[in-house]
């Protein structure tokens, strides 16, 4: 493990991993845009506008995604003090953010022709609204506080306490039973998704990930390049 | 920052000076020792023990006064001491003892003001009392002279011979000669080194 | 010298009191800026009796919780600048201990008199009258959630210069359960529906707030002495 | 030496600014709180879109005025603390004149901000969609006189330790009339009624705040330096 | 407090230590001379002038450095001195000249670092800077040695003499020997009175 918490070694993992990635998003990317916006029929209540979903969906569970992946590195960070864990978190969140705001605005607008209205106060998409301020506050702290790592400390017990919101929102569509769709794919007794539906979406849930990947990975290589700018900057201080 | 090669140890009676230019890292020692800032590599040890961050033991056996003054502006001078007394041993100062503390930094008029009314120099005396009235082995002084006029100092000097008679240990960073006796640490024999290691640059 | 704990512990609580209601303390400031913000929305909104009626429980919880979120900026900075926050951290109490007594020391101080104060807003609001008795309780019940909570986002900014609203972001978004069973809990009673349901899921959020509140408080104030 | 009295006004502004929105500053900090106020009133009073479109512009009114008074809070504080007033004051622009250009400075990198963030909360609240226009522009006119206003609060608090909450206090009362013209303002458009007459006299408001803020504020400052 | 019986003047080419003890009132006359607190009684005159409180004059005659650091640590040590230069002439000080400033308290290193990671002592220096930058005749120094090491104190104390040689002056209040010759005045001789006169007494 502490192998990688050299940058070089990271780097060098980096750049193995990085032309795949770039690959399979340009494939999944593709296909999965043919498949949704072509190949697959559209819904027989909503019409046209089910296409949504294909970005919709893939968005939300990124979403969570990146607030695990961010909620890792913090565990990581706050136990083992792992300083790529601590800039692993950092290059996630605004990510994570992206996402979330995706995902926001599209229900928005899907919400607008099968509801009327962008938005409702529901459980969902309160909670989701939550996490969005959550991934705000996390980098707000870290743009805040005087030193990086203390600031990056600080940011990572935010996000610990913040993955109380994480369960909320995967049962809410339960817990208050309200607009939103309850879970239709990952259920226990199997999806109750059309499969000619289910297909385009997968596709363009491992898009949306190979993407994370990508710019995850970029950016990690941005934040230990400022990593070593600031450490020759205290060294200079100190002289 | 980290210290590279230090090593030093206070043994009970010793004052041991911190000398350093400006931004040698006296302070953040000190801030190391009283368990404020973590370890990095090597150990702390008090007695036979290990010190760690935070450990009750550490708390009950140090005085430490840093570059603030400690002090509510809106309570009065023994009050500030009485909570002080109170947040460190759950108990309440005996009068006398207070006013003992006081007639060392000549403060004996001023224990009933509130400290908002006080000078820099009043405020940094009244933070000094701290080490006369609570009963610990290791004082931490961060800069005890500073602001203090000559009789002050003195009656500081004092205060601090009569701590190691006593068998106390005194840790203290400090520009000023102070009149008191002590072994000199220069803060230019520890290389500091960047917070990272090596890989990083 | 022999160390009681438990002295320690409610002398940092009497401190913290004595501290917040002397001069320019925050117990008499949240008050009346609850009061004040309160009846600022009438002006708002207009005087209809109705429309005030209607949005009164959730006017009144929200500006509680934002007279609470005020008085919170200060919980540990004042402590953290004059530099007590280091004799509080070597306190034999310990940084938890101490984080328990000042939040408690927070709320009998300054949340208690909003509670206290609440009924009367509820006549400013023309709040329907069987629903007193379950705001008061939804208060007593879900206010100190909103100390615990709030001392956390406290403690993660002491170290902030201008904490004070990079708290409201951090801690709003938490509020927000405790707000909407609270703010549930008053609107069943004014409509006579049971209200228990909400309430047993405030009394919930309070406990788990209880539960991680000083010990998260505490580590981030460590993290704030390096 | 010669001085340059614009050059210094101006340069005022400028560090105001880049301090506003430098790590930690006000700006960022003002517009998060205002976003989530505003998103906690739904969460207290209800998803019922008539109630909220009811009560959306006193509901936005009165929370771009609590985010001003928060980040009012530390307008002089900061300065205050660190001894920079007292350059400040020894500044040959004077201290009205420094007065006013931290005033414009605050207005420009805080309220700003909200200003333009407004119309995404009008959704939020379900505002009326002919309401938008007057809602903005109320706020663009009213909006300087909170700044001012504010800025005497400030300046009077600022040697009190947790002004923060007495400048409340003081604000909140002065700011009374500016809120009542501008929700009656956006009220009146959004029941397609002249809005012109609320509108003129929160115009005459910022005008009689721009007339003797920067003065009262400077004579308070002055004040506190004793 | 009132200063009964205080007169003294500051020549060009003078340099004026105010000693006593603390809380004797140095800090306090130096505020009164630079204008943030009011004359409650007498007068003070510049030249032939009497200076009021907030004068412009008055603003353009002096530099003052008090207790605080005027600082803002998010701020780099350059855009620090840029932004108070700024305020006290409206215009940008030029390159060379803060670098030669800043080589005076060996800063030189610093001057693109935020001043948060500075140490007191470097903080104290960056604060003192002040003087080599703005061209002012009189400068008032509350305790400008507190914190520096040996040999800051020496570059601090040929600053001051350079200041004098120029026809500067001086009026410094400080507890330790700064190395300068100036005349001193003992604050002990003038007896603080209370604020209010005997009539309310
Ligand atoms: C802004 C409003 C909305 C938000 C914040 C939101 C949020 C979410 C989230 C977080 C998920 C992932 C849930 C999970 O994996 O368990 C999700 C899934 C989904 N959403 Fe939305 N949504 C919104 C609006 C809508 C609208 C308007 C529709 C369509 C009528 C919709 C349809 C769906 C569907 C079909 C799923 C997949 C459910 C599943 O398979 O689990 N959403 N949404
Ligand atoms: N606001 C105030 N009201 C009344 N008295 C005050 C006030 N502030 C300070 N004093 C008193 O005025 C006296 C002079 O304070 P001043 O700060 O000028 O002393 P000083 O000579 O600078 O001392 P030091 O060497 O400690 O800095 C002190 O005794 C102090 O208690
Ligand atoms: N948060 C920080 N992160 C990294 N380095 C820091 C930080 N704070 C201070 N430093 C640097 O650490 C060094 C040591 O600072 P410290 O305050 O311990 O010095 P000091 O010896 O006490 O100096 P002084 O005599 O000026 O008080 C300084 O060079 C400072 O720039
Ligand atoms: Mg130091
Ligand atoms: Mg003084």
């Amino acid at each position: 493990m502490h192998k990688f918490a050299n940058p070089a070694q990271f780097n060098r993992l980096a750049d193995r991993i990085l032309p795949w990635a770039k690959a399979i998003l340009a494939a999944t990317l593709l296909y999965g845009l043919y498949l949704a916006l072509f190949d697959s029929p559209p819904d027989r209540q909503q019409g046209e506008s089910v296409r949504i979903m294909y970005v919709h969906v893939p968005a939300a569970w990124m979403a969570m995604f990146c607030y695990m992946v961010v909620a890792g590195a913090s565990f990581t960070e706050i136990v083992w003090r792992h300083p790529l864990a601590l800039l692993a978190g950092k290059a996630a969140a605004p990510i994570g953010a992206t996402f979330t705001a995706l995902a926001l605005i599209t229900g928005a607008l899907w919400g607008k022709p099968t509801w009327g209205t962008y938005w409702q106060w529901d459980g969902r998409m309160t909670s989701v609204l939550v996490l969005f301020f959550l991934y705000l506050g996390y980098m707000a702290i870290w743009r805040s506080m005087d030193e990086e790592e203390k600031a990056g400390r600080a940011a990572s017990i935010l996000a610990l306490v913040g993955v109380i919101n994480i369960p909320i929102i995967k049962f809410s569509v339960e817990w208050w039973n309200t607009l939103h769709q309850p879970a239709s794919v990952f259920r226990l007794d199997g999806p109750t998704i059309d499969g000619n539906m289910l297909w385009p979406l997968f596709t363009m849930a491992i898009a949306f990930k190979a993407y994370f990947v990508i710019v995850f990975l970029y950016r990690m290589k941005l934040e230990i390049n400022r990593r070593k700018i600031s450490v020759l900057r205290m060294s200079q201080v100190n002289g | 920052m980290v210290f590279e090669k230090l090593f030093f140890e206070v043994n009970p009676g010793e004052l041991l000076f911190l000398r350093g230019r400006n931004g040698s890292g006296k302070s953040t020692l000190l801030r190391v020792v009283a368990g404020f800032l973590p370890v990095r590599a090597g150990t702390l040890t008090y007695g036979e023990e290990a010190w760690g961050r935070g450990d009750a033991a550490l708390s009950e056996a140090l005085v430490y006064a840093g570059h603030d003054n400690a002090l509510k502006p809106v309570l009065t001078l023994r009050e500030n001491l009485q909570e002080l007394s109170r947040l460190m041993t759950g108990g309440l100062l005996a009068e006398n003892r207070i006013a003992e503390a006081a007639e060392i930094f000549n403060l004996g008029r001023l224990l009933d003001q509130p400290v908002r009314y006080f000078s820099s120099g009043q405020r940094h005396r009244s933070n000094l009392m701290r080490f006369a009235c609570l009963d610990r082995p290791l004082w931490l002084m961060d800069e005890p002279t500073v602001g203090l006029d000559a009789e002050n100092r003195q009656a500081l000097a004092s205060l601090m011979k009569n701590h190691l008679a006593a068998g106390g240990m005194i840790l203290a960073a400090t520009h000023d000669p102070i009149g008191a006796e002590g072994r000199e640490i220069d803060m230019r024999d520890f290389q500091p080194t960047a917070t990272l290691g090596e890989e990083w640059l | 010298m022999s160390t009681s704990l438990s002295g320690i512990f409610f002398g940092v609580i009497k401190r913290d009191i004595r501290l917040a209601w002397s001069q320019g303390g925050t117990g008499t400031m949240a008050l009346s800026f609850f009061l004040i913000a309160v009846t600022l929305f009438p002006f708002g909104v207009g005087p209809e009796p109705q429309v005030l009626a209607r949005i009164a429980p959730g006017v009144i919880w929200v500006v509680a919780l934002l007279a609470c979120l005020i008085s919170l900026d200060r919980l540990y900075q004042a402590d953290f600048e004059d530099g007590s926050l280091d004799d509080l951290a070597l306190s034999p109490l310990g940084l938890t201990g101490v984080a328990a007594a000042k939040i408690a020391a927070h709320w009998i101080s300054t949340v208690l008199p909003l509670v206290v104060a609440s009924p009367l807003l509820g006549i400013l609001m023309n709040l329907p009258e069987e629903a007193y008795g379950t705001m008061v309780f939804s208060l007593l019940l879900g206010t100190p959630a909103l100390s615990l909570i709030g001392s956390m986002g406290a403690a993660l900014t002491v170290s902030v210069r201008r904490g004070g609203v990079l708290l409201s972001l951090l801690v709003l978004p938490l509020y927000v359960p405790t707000l909407i069973f609270a703010v549930g809990a008053v609107d069943a009673s004014a409509g006579h529906v049971d209200a228990s349901q909400p309430l047993a899921l405030l009394g919930a959020s309070s406990l788990l707030a209880l539960a991680i509140g000083p010990f998260v408080s505490a580590q981030a104030l460590r993290l704030s002495l390096e």
